[in-house]
């Protein structure tokens, strides 16, 4: 679905991402896990079109991504969960929510299921405490409300990808486990592809059926989740 | 030098442009028109434009830059009366010689300076007499922008006033700032001191741009002529061209020229002027006519005493004559001030004044007020053997600085 | 200690600049005034009183783009009304002057200065009392400016306003002071403000030996401040600024009282402005209203800006170059320098983003960036 | 004294009609100028007359005759009448379609032949066309329309000589109409009042029926009766003149708050659009001033392309400047502004630079000068409620317009995506974009919007002010500090605290003087800044840190 | 801010008059040394029936809570209940509606500003890592330093050699050694998360509120990190507030939890684990077992 050739990456004068390929199949869920600072969220960024790359190229289903802006990657179907939630903090929850209305509509056109012009009430069954706090300022919210919301704001847009940095940072355990499921009920019934980047190997194994391992900007391991062993663990992950 | 250079110091940016850019176009057009006659001294003028942009001390500066970096022999220049301050050390410090083209609070009088434009005696005191005497005015609101023109001028006609007999409670006094525009309590105000009974006028020193809302309002609160006059000094046919004057046909102006005076001279002027703006609706007002009325005497000073050498063009300066575009002649007196004659405008619906009132002959312009404790005394002459810009007669010494 | 100087040598670059800006600006400023005072007029290297006074305008408006950038450049406080306290240290400077003028005014008046004896006035007001003394008027300069911003700092950062909010109030502060200033009544000369000054310390400030000396005390000065600005910035405390400007709220849960450091800062950027503003009135001859303008502060924010925020050097740089840009296109192209002057803005906003100290910094970074790039190589292996 | 009420509109359906019944009559007028060969030679006189002699003859032709007279007259007032140098015959010059030409003033017959040349112009001067009005008001005493007998009634208030008097007396119990009668009944009781040599019980009374009456001139005429010697009439004057008092000091409030509302308008026009650039967009938009003089400019250009239709301009210019300006803000947003996206302090240098661009690029194209743009006549004038309450049309519409467009930005904001969008597109950008936010699209419409409005706000401002390269300058630092003042981000602060300002201003100028005011509510914001440092209507919460 | 807002304008006035006087204030080379914690009674910090509402909304409602000196305290409980606004409370960020907090028994922390609590040795790491982006990390370690914090002696400070070696120190323990000259903004965010516990461990606070440190670290960092705030225990007292639950029960000796803004239960990690409320609200029917890895 989406395929990434040999990407190089720079902040300023420093490269983050050396070469990287990396490909993500239709309906997977790939699990991006590494460090802190190889560059996970700068690769995810690069997919959604916020950092530009130096070389290489993204493609989507055989288009290339990498000319197309941030907003146009959003119609396309991909959802972005950034690390740190990234929410509108003076915006209220539901306004929050709101912002991503004309892309649904947009993509409801093509699959008719639910309504393209409301924010879908299952964003408010998966987190109902979204609900109670309609009313409030995003930037209101407790640390894992945000996060939350951060999740349901991207839901919002129907997305056939979904790409979630960290998304279960600052979330009690209930709830995690909820995301969790959520994910796999998504991918499930609906085909969603996910690519999620998780430092917790309990849920990244729960819910990953790929991983990938990223040192220093490049994918250094790849294979199906249950290959993924303590030497590999070691090797990357270890401080 | 192969050219004579004459500067040109008037603010063609900021809040002054608006009424100084003409004046810079004036001289230009003075310039073309010498060097058309074959120039002064078998030289050709070359006039030197900067732009002080209406910043008080890049009058200074840039006076100091044209006299000794351009080497002018002449500056043409300044509309407020700070700007002229500003640039009067200077042209004392380097003895340049400036001709000042407004009406002004007087008070003043520089060797190197020659003031073309109204004293308060050539334009307040008429204005106040023939309100007086001609429309039986008894109450008077004296109306400026709070600056030192306003001020001083008011403080004379207060104490003008207060000898002529008016009560101090039919004088009101009201100072707003520059720009001012919102006008609406002040010409309730006046409304109201005006409905008391007793014949009203207005005495406007309100400067530049704060004119046009004032005029606007007081067409809306239906303030007509007849009922409060308004007599302005500092509202010319150039403030008008920005206004419609229907509303307010019958206000008066004083000012020693309007462009409405049928003569020949103003014919031509006026010709002129409109063919050098290419626009036909250009229209001409009192400071031009200072400044015509300085130059040309400037040009006739330079011829006789042969050289552009300050001192020499100073001293042939007093005494020159020329005759002024309304019909009569200025004289350029020992006080460095013009002898002008005194009109009284109407506005009409075309934006030109009529004039309704004339003094016999024309007026001495009056550097040191009579009616001001501090000046009653002081007399400006430039000639020998006084040689001073402020001798009191009474202690027959010059005050101050020697200039 | 090596760990020390290599921290001094690879983590500050700025301070780097101190001892060649000081040579350089008194090298050319003792250049300029002994080509001033000893050459004849003729001579091609002759400079002229009129460059040598415009230089020390220029070099006030330099230490007044410091002041400026002393807040804003390094502690974030952009301050729209910085030209009030420059103002008010000149009017303190004009006041001393106009009571040099003694009975040399135009009505011979020993006592009170021209524009009150025409207004009437019977007896100086009584803060004009003492301004006679030099010392004292100087004390003043200083002292007025600086009590203002005490008073305004401690008030708005202690009620915690920031961002435009205090940059709008610092604004209307200068706008209440302007209009307060055109007032006659306040005796400080209306409109016309102070001028017509004779000398200062019985120097004859139409003497060129005065300007001379006023030009090289002015560069000294600036000198001085500059070094002792650059001084305080690159101490703990300079980093304490940095740190308030980046997240104010961080640096007080580490125990800054981020408040006192901001009045602090604003005064000492406040003196600074006063005298900058005292040594440009006896260079210009004039001081009035029209400096408290709004649009003048803008002015200086925007010299700050042109040369790059938060470098010092920047600032005397942007201050020197846009007034120098200013000078040249009133006169050669009169009509049209707004256009010229708001092209540059523009210009030098879109493509130096940080100013031109900026486009030093960036040739500089191509070099530095080899080393960093090598320093996150070593930490991932 | 009178205050000129001819110019004053009264915006009634009744008199509207009444002014038709007006018109109509004067176009009958000329079956009934049978006698005018009468007055020839008199009208020779006038056209020979010193303006000092005209008074006596304008009287004899007065008295000589009846309302026929009035088109002369009015024609005089109006400084529109000629006579032709050859024959002394008097003509009306009218105007129409920028050509001159002559009437005669009784006939209304057109005369093709006379030019300019051979026509000399009959000189009024102030005390002639005061002494006109008088007269026209004389003669409208008798008029058949109601409401011009009244107006005429209280023309001629402040000048009760004998002459009058008599009029009056002799037609005040014929008189039918309500109104008149009263107005008619003022003037006779004014003039009892008056008389020294009446019983002081019936000038007691005629004092009395004096205090429920609003009038200048009466107010004029008890205060010089309570100086009168006869103690009573002293006290009845005083009783009548406290009660006045009352009533005006209620009238006086209200017109106070009126000023306040108006400049609060003119604030809020001002600061609106400034509201969006500024407070919802982050831009320190230093051209926010030139955005509403390209607005007043628009309308000058507008009136200059429709000289003929000045009373519809308005409604081709509100548009047309929302148009000139939004699209330079556009234009402005595409080149510059949005590459200074995360520097918002940048935007201050860069928008100084346009701001100083545009200003001069103006003086360039249109003159240094001020340019003059007209007033509609429908909104010219006041609205006068009563002898001491009379609001000005135009800023009465303005204050109308201001609160419209207030509200028609806050549906825009609020009912279309633009609102939400702009929001988030300056709250975060990268994250707006990754939710499909067009934000380029967001920012050069926002941007655009918020020109628009400054532009519409130049339409209002040039019926109030001058038409210069410097009226931009005039407001910025006000509409900085209206919008910080309400609170940065919200349209509602920016609408409280302009009328805050707007009527402080105007509360404290009376006692104050205008200087001071200005001063006292600068102070006054800045110490209420101190206690709300994020304006009246702070955003809340612990993003707003 | 709130507080300010509230009072009238006179009373205000009259209050910074007031404090205008207070010679300590004007003169700091005045003030009176710091008075030390008084622990007497072995407890280092007492909240006592703190309120506190948003518009109506109770964040806080009637919280109780004691911690002993030396303690290692953990906090948990449902997005929303009340951790982060307890720590606001605490660090003098956000006014409490009601309520009592004392630091020691000398200390009623309600009454001081921001920096005063900081200065009395009560140290914070958010729950988003704010850090001084436009600093180096070093700089931002010998900001955050123990040192006299007023503006004249941090004028004239210099850094001490003992300093630099603290500093380095820390730096290899965050593991930051090689960034020390970089941009703190810069930084990833774990590295941030690092180094504000760098800034932490340099103040040496007597009291360590630690708002989810171990967000986006890997399982070795954790241990890492647990290990670190357990060798802190003792000495300092901590107080961690955390969502993983495999870290809350490798440090943790007592486990407070919050609920609805007050406490919901207290106890060891087992007790915590087992009672029926804190699973259903907030560890779900198999969380602890999900968790291990
Ligand atoms: N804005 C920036 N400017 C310069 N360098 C940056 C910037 N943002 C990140 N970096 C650097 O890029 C590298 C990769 O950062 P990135 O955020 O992608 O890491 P990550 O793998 O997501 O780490 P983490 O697990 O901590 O989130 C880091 O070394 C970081 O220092
Ligand atoms: N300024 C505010 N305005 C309105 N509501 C607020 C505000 N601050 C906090 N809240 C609300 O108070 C509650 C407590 O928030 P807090 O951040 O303390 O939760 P928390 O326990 O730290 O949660 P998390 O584990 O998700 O970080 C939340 O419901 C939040 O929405
Ligand atoms: N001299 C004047 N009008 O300022
Ligand atoms: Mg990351
Ligand atoms: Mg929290």
């Amino acid at each position: 679905m989406i395929s990434i050739n040999n990407v190089d990456q720079l902040y300023g004068g420093t490269q983050i991402l050396w070469g990287l390929d990396l490909e993500i199949e239709t309906g997977s869920i790939t699990c991006i896990m590494g460090r802190n600072g190889v560059g996970k969220t700068t690769l995810l960024k690069a997919i959604m079109g916020l950092l530009p790359i130096k070389n290489g190229e993204i493609t989507m289903e055989g288009a290339a991504l990498n000319k197309q802006s941030a907003e146009k990657r959003a119609y396309l179907g991909i959802g972005y969960v950034p690390q740190g939630r990234d929410i509108f903090p003076m915006l209220t929850v539901e306004e929050n929510l709101r912002i991503g209305l004309p892309v649904r509509g947009k993509r409801m056109k093509d699959s008719p299921k639910g309504s393209p012009k409301e924010i879908p009430e299952k964003i408010f069954e998966l987190f109902p405490v979204l609900k109670d706090m309609l009313h409030r300022r995003g930037g209101d919210l407790s640390g894992g409300q945000q996060q939350q919301l951060a999740i349901g704001r991207a839901l919002v847009l129907e997305p056939s990808v979904l790409i979630l940095d960290e998304p279960n940072e600052g979330i009690q355990p209930n709830i995690v486990k909820q995301i969790g499921d959520v994910i796999l009920k998504l991918n499930k019934e609906e085909g969603l592809t996910v690519i999620l980047v998780e430092q917790k190997l309990g849920f990244a194994r729960r819910v990953g059926k790929e991983f990938r391992l990223m040192e220093k900007g490049r994918i250094v391991a790849a294979d199906k989740m249950e290959n993924l062993n303590d030497t590999l663990i070691k090797q990357y992950l270890a401080v | 030098a192969e050219t004579i250079k004459v500067g040109v110091l008037h603010s063609l940016s900021g809040t002054m442009a608006i009424s100084e850019t003409t004046l810079k176009d004036t001289v230009l057009m003075m310039v073309d028109d010498q060097n058309k006659k074959g120039g002064l001294l078998g030289k050709k003028l070359e006039a030197v434009v900067v732009d002080p942009a209406s910043n008080w001390p890049l009058f200074a500066e840039k006076g100091r830059e044209l006299l000794t970096k351009e080497k002018v022999d002449v500056i043409f220049g300044s509309w407020t009366s700070v700007s002229r301050k500003s640039v009067l050390p200077v042209l004392e410090e380097l003895n340049g010689l400036m001709f000042y083209p407004v009406q002004y609070e007087g008070e003043e009088s520089s060797k190197n300076v020659f003031y073309t434009g109204a004293a308060p005696n050539q334009q307040a005191i008429p204005a106040v007499d023939y309100l007086m005497n001609d429309l039986g005015v008894e109450r008077f609101v004296l109306a400026g922008t709070d600056y030192v023109y306003p001020r001083t001028t008011n403080k004379i006609l207060e104490a003008y006033l207060k000898a002529k007999g008016v009560a101090a409670k039919d004088i009101m006094i009201n100072y707003t700032p520059f720009g001012h525009s919102d006008w609406q309590s002040i010409v309730s105000d006046v409304k109201k001191f005006g409905s008391e009974g007793m014949k009203t006028a207005v005495v406007s020193t309100i400067n530049g741009d704060a004119n046009i809302p004032f005029y606007k309002e007081l067409g809306n609160q239906g303030i007509s002529a007849e009922d409060i006059p308004v007599v302005a000094f500092s509202v010319g046919e150039e403030e008008l061209s920005g206004l419609d004057t229907k509303p307010l046909v019958g206000h008066l102006a004083a000012w020693n020229y309007f462009q409405s005076v049928e003569t020949p001279e103003n014919e031509a002027f006026i010709k002129a002027w409109k063919a050098y703006t290419k626009n036909p609706k250009r229209v001409t007002n009192d400071p031009m006519e200072a400044t015509y009325i300085g130059f040309k005497m400037w040009a006739n000073a330079v011829t006789q005493a042969g050289t552009t050498d300050v001192d020499a063009v100073e001293q042939a300066m007093i005494g020159q004559k020329t005759p002024n575009l309304t019909g009569g002649m200025a004289v350029m007196n020992k006080n460095h001030h013009l002898s002008k004659p005194v009109l009284i405008g109407e506005i009409q619906d075309n934006g030109q004044f009529e004039v309704v009132w004339e003094t016999d002959g024309v007026v001495a312009g009056d550097a040191w007020s009579d009616f001001l404790p501090g000046s009653k005394d002081l007399i400006s002459d430039w000639t020998a053997p006084i040689k001073c810009g402020n001798y009191n007669t009474k202690t027959k010494t010059c005050s101050g600085q020697n200039y | 200690m090596t760990r020390l100087m290599k921290y001094f040598s690879e983590g500050r670059t700025s301070g780097k600049h101190t001892l060649p800006f000081v040579v350089i600006l008194l090298g050319v400023t003792i250049l300029a005034s002994a080509a001033n005072l000893f050459l004849p007029a003729d001579s091609a290297l002759y400079v002229s009183t009129y460059t040598i006074t415009l230089l020390g305008k220029y070099l006030c408006y330099a230490m007044l783009a410091l002041a400026v950038d002393i807040i804003w450049g390094y502690c974030g406080i952009l301050s729209l009304g910085h030209g009030a306290f420059f103002a008010l240290g000149g009017y303190a400077m004009g006041m001393y002057l106009m009571r040099q003028i003694g009975d040399r005014g135009v009505y011979g008046n020993p006592l009170l200065p021209d524009f009150m004896v025409f207004l009437d006035w019977k007896e100086l007001p009584w803060f004009w009392l003492g301004m006679d003394h030099f010392w004292f008027a100087m004390l003043m300069a200083v002292v007025v400016p600086g009590l203002l911003a005490f008073v305004f700092g401690w008030l708005a950062f202690r009620s915690r306003v920031t961002g435009v909010y205090l940059s709008i109030m610092t604004q209307a502060l200068t706008y209440a002071l302007l209009l307060a200033f055109f007032r006659n009544e306040m005796g400080f000369g209306g409109n016309n403000g102070l001028t017509d000054f004779k000398e200062i310390l019985g120097f004859s400030l139409q003497a060129d030996s005065t300007r001379v000396g006023l030009f090289l005390i002015t560069a000294i000065l600036l000198a001085v401040i500059f070094v002792v600005s650059q001084k305080i910035l690159s101490s703990r405390l300079g980093k304490v600024v940095l740190a308030i400007r980046d997240s104010e709220s961080r640096s007080r849960f580490i125990g800054y009282r981020t408040d006192r450091y901001k009045v602090w800062l604003f005064v000492y950027s406040a003196v600074i402005a006063g005298i900058a503003g005292a040594l440009y009135v006896p260079q210009v001859g004039i001081i009035n209203p029209g400096e408290f303008s709004p649009i003048n502060s803008i002015e200086m924010v925007i010299w700050v800006a042109v040369g790059g925020r938060g470098t010092l050097i920047g600032a005397v740089i942007g201050a020197l170059l846009v007034n120098y840009a200013k000078t040249r296109f009133t006169a050669i192209m009169p009509d049209a320098w707004l256009f010229a002057l708001g092209a540059m803005f523009v210009l030098v906003t879109l493509y130096l983003p940080k100013g031109l100290m900026g486009l030093y910094g960036q040739l500089m970074s191509k070099r530095r960036t080899a080393n960093n790039s090598n320093n996150t190589e070593e930490s991932q292996a | 004294m009178t205050l000129r009420r001819i110019t004053l509109r009264r915006i009634t359906l009744r008199h509207c009609m009444a002014l038709c019944c007006c018109l109509f009559g004067l176009f009958s007028l000329p079956s009934f100028a049978v006698e005018s060969t009468s007055l020839d030679p008199l009208l020779a006189d006038l056209a020979e007359a010193k303006i000092s002699k005209m008074v006596p003859i304008l009287d004899k032709i007065e008295k000589a005759s009846d309302e026929t007279v009035l088109p002369l007259f009015r024609t005089l007032l109006n400084g529109n009448l000629y006579y032709i140098k050859s024959t002394k015959q008097v003509v009306g010059q009218f105007d129409a379609n920028g050509d001159t030409f002559y009437k005669d003033v009784f006939t209304g017959q057109a005369n093709p032949t006379l030019t300019k040349r051979d026509v000399k112009k009959i000189r009024v001067n102030n005390t002639l066309r005061g002494y006109l009005r008088n007269a026209i008001a004389r003669i409208q005493l008798t008029s058949k329309n109601p409401s011009v007998r009244e107006s005429a009634v209280r023309e001629l208030l402040s000048k009760l000589d004998d002459d009058t008097i008599g009029i009056l007396e002799r037609l005040y119990p014929n008189e039918t109409n309500k109104k008149v009668k009263h107005a008619m009944g003022l003037a006779l009781a004014m003039n009892t009042a008056s008389q020294t040599k009446l019983a002081v019980s019936n000038r007691i009374a005629a004092i009395d029926t004096l205090a429920d009456s609003l009038e200048n001139d009466v107010r004029n005429l008890l205060t010089t009766l309570s100086n009168d010697e006869n103690p009573a009439i002293q006290s009845a004057s005083n009783a009548a003149l406290d009660t006045i008092a009352q009533r005006a000091n209620r009238f006086a409030f209200v017109d106070q708050l009126f000023f306040g509302l108006s400049l609060g308008s003119v604030l809020l026009l001002a600061s609106i659009g400034l509201a969006i650039t500024f407070g919802v967009m982050g831009v320190i938009n230093m051209a926010h001033g030139e955005m509403i003089m390209l607005g007043a400019y628009t309308t000058y250009v507008v009136q200059l392309i429709m000289p003929n239709y000045i009373d519809y301009s308005i409604w081709v210019a509100i548009p047309a400047a929302f148009l000139v300006s939004g699209l330079m803000g556009v234009l402005i947003e595409r080149l510059v502004i949005r590459h200074l996206h995360g520097r918002p302090l940048e935007t201050l240098l860069a928008t100084f630079g346009i701001s100083l661009i545009l200003q001069q690029l103006v003086r360039t194209i249109f003159s240094p000068l001020n340019r003059q743009v007209s007033t509609p006549s429908w909104m010219s004038g006041s609205w006068e409620i009563n002898p001491v309450l009379s609001l000005t049309l135009n800023r009465l519409y303005i204050l109308a317009f201001a609160l419209f467009v207030f509200m028609a930005l806050v549906i825009i904001l609020k009912k279309t995506s633009l609102g939400l969008n702009v929001r988030a597109v300056s709250q975060n950008r990268n994250m707006a974009k990754a939710m499909g936010v067009k934000t380029n699209w967001v920012d050069a419409m926002t941007f655009g919007l918020g020109s628009g409005i400054a532009g519409i706000a130049g339409v209002a401002l040039s019926q109030l002010t001058n038409v210069g390269p410097n009226l931009g300058q005039a407001y910025i630092i006000d509409s900085f500090m209206v919008v910080v003042f309400g609170g940065v981000g919200n349209l509602l602060g920016t609408l409280v605290a302009a009328f805050t300002l707007g009527i402080a201003t105007k509360f404290l100028e009376p006692t104050t003087g205008a200087v001071l005011a200005a001063i006292i509510v600068l102070v006054f914001i800045i110490l209420f800044i101190q206690k709300r440092p994020k304006g009246l209507f702070p955003q809340k919460g612990r993003a707003a840190e | 801010m709130s507080t300010l807002a509230s009072n009238s304008l006179a009373f205000n006035t009259l209050d910074n008059t007031r404090e205008f006087f207070r010679r300590d204030q004007v003169w700091p080379f005045l003030a009176p040394e710091q008075a030390a914690v008084n622990v007497d009674n072995k407890m280092i910090l007492y909240v006592e029936d703190l309120n506190l509402s948003f518009d109506g909304f109770k964040a806080l409602n009637n919280l109780n809570l004691y911690i002993n000196d030396g303690e290692l305290r953990c906090l948990i409980g449902a997005n929303g209940a009340g951790k982060t606004t307890l720590m606001d409370v605490i660090t003098g960020k956000t006014q409490c509606d009601s309520g009592t907090v004392f630091f020691g028994q000398n200390h009623n922390l309600l009454n001081k500003d921001e920096a005063e609590i900081a200065q009395l040795g009560i140290g914070r790491k958010f729950q988003k890592p704010t850090v001084f982006e436009e600093q180096t990390v070093f700089d931002n370690l010998e900001l955050s330093l123990k040192t006299d914090k007023r503006v004249l002696p941090t004028l004239f400070s210099r850094l001490t050699p003992t300093q630099i070696d603290r500093i380095d120190d820390v730096l290899k323990t965050i593991g930051l050694a090689k960034h020390r000259f970089m941009l703190a903004g810069a930084l990833s965010h774990g590295q941030k998360q690092w180094l504000e516990i760098g800034m932490l461990l340099v103040a040496e606070p007597r009291l360590l509120l630690i708002d989810e440190p171990v967000a986006g670290m890997t399982a070795q960092e954790t241990e890492r990190t647990a290990e670190l705030l357990t060798s802190l225990a003792g000495e300092r007292t901590v107080i961690v507030v955390e969502h993983d639950m495999e870290f809350v029960r490798s440090i943790a000796r007592t486990v407070t939890v919050l609920h609805q803004g007050s406490v919901l239960a207290e106890g060891t990690m087992d007790q915590i684990q087992s009672n029926k409320d804190v699973i259903e609200v907030y560890l779900g029917e198999e969380a602890a077992g999900e968790e291990i890895a």
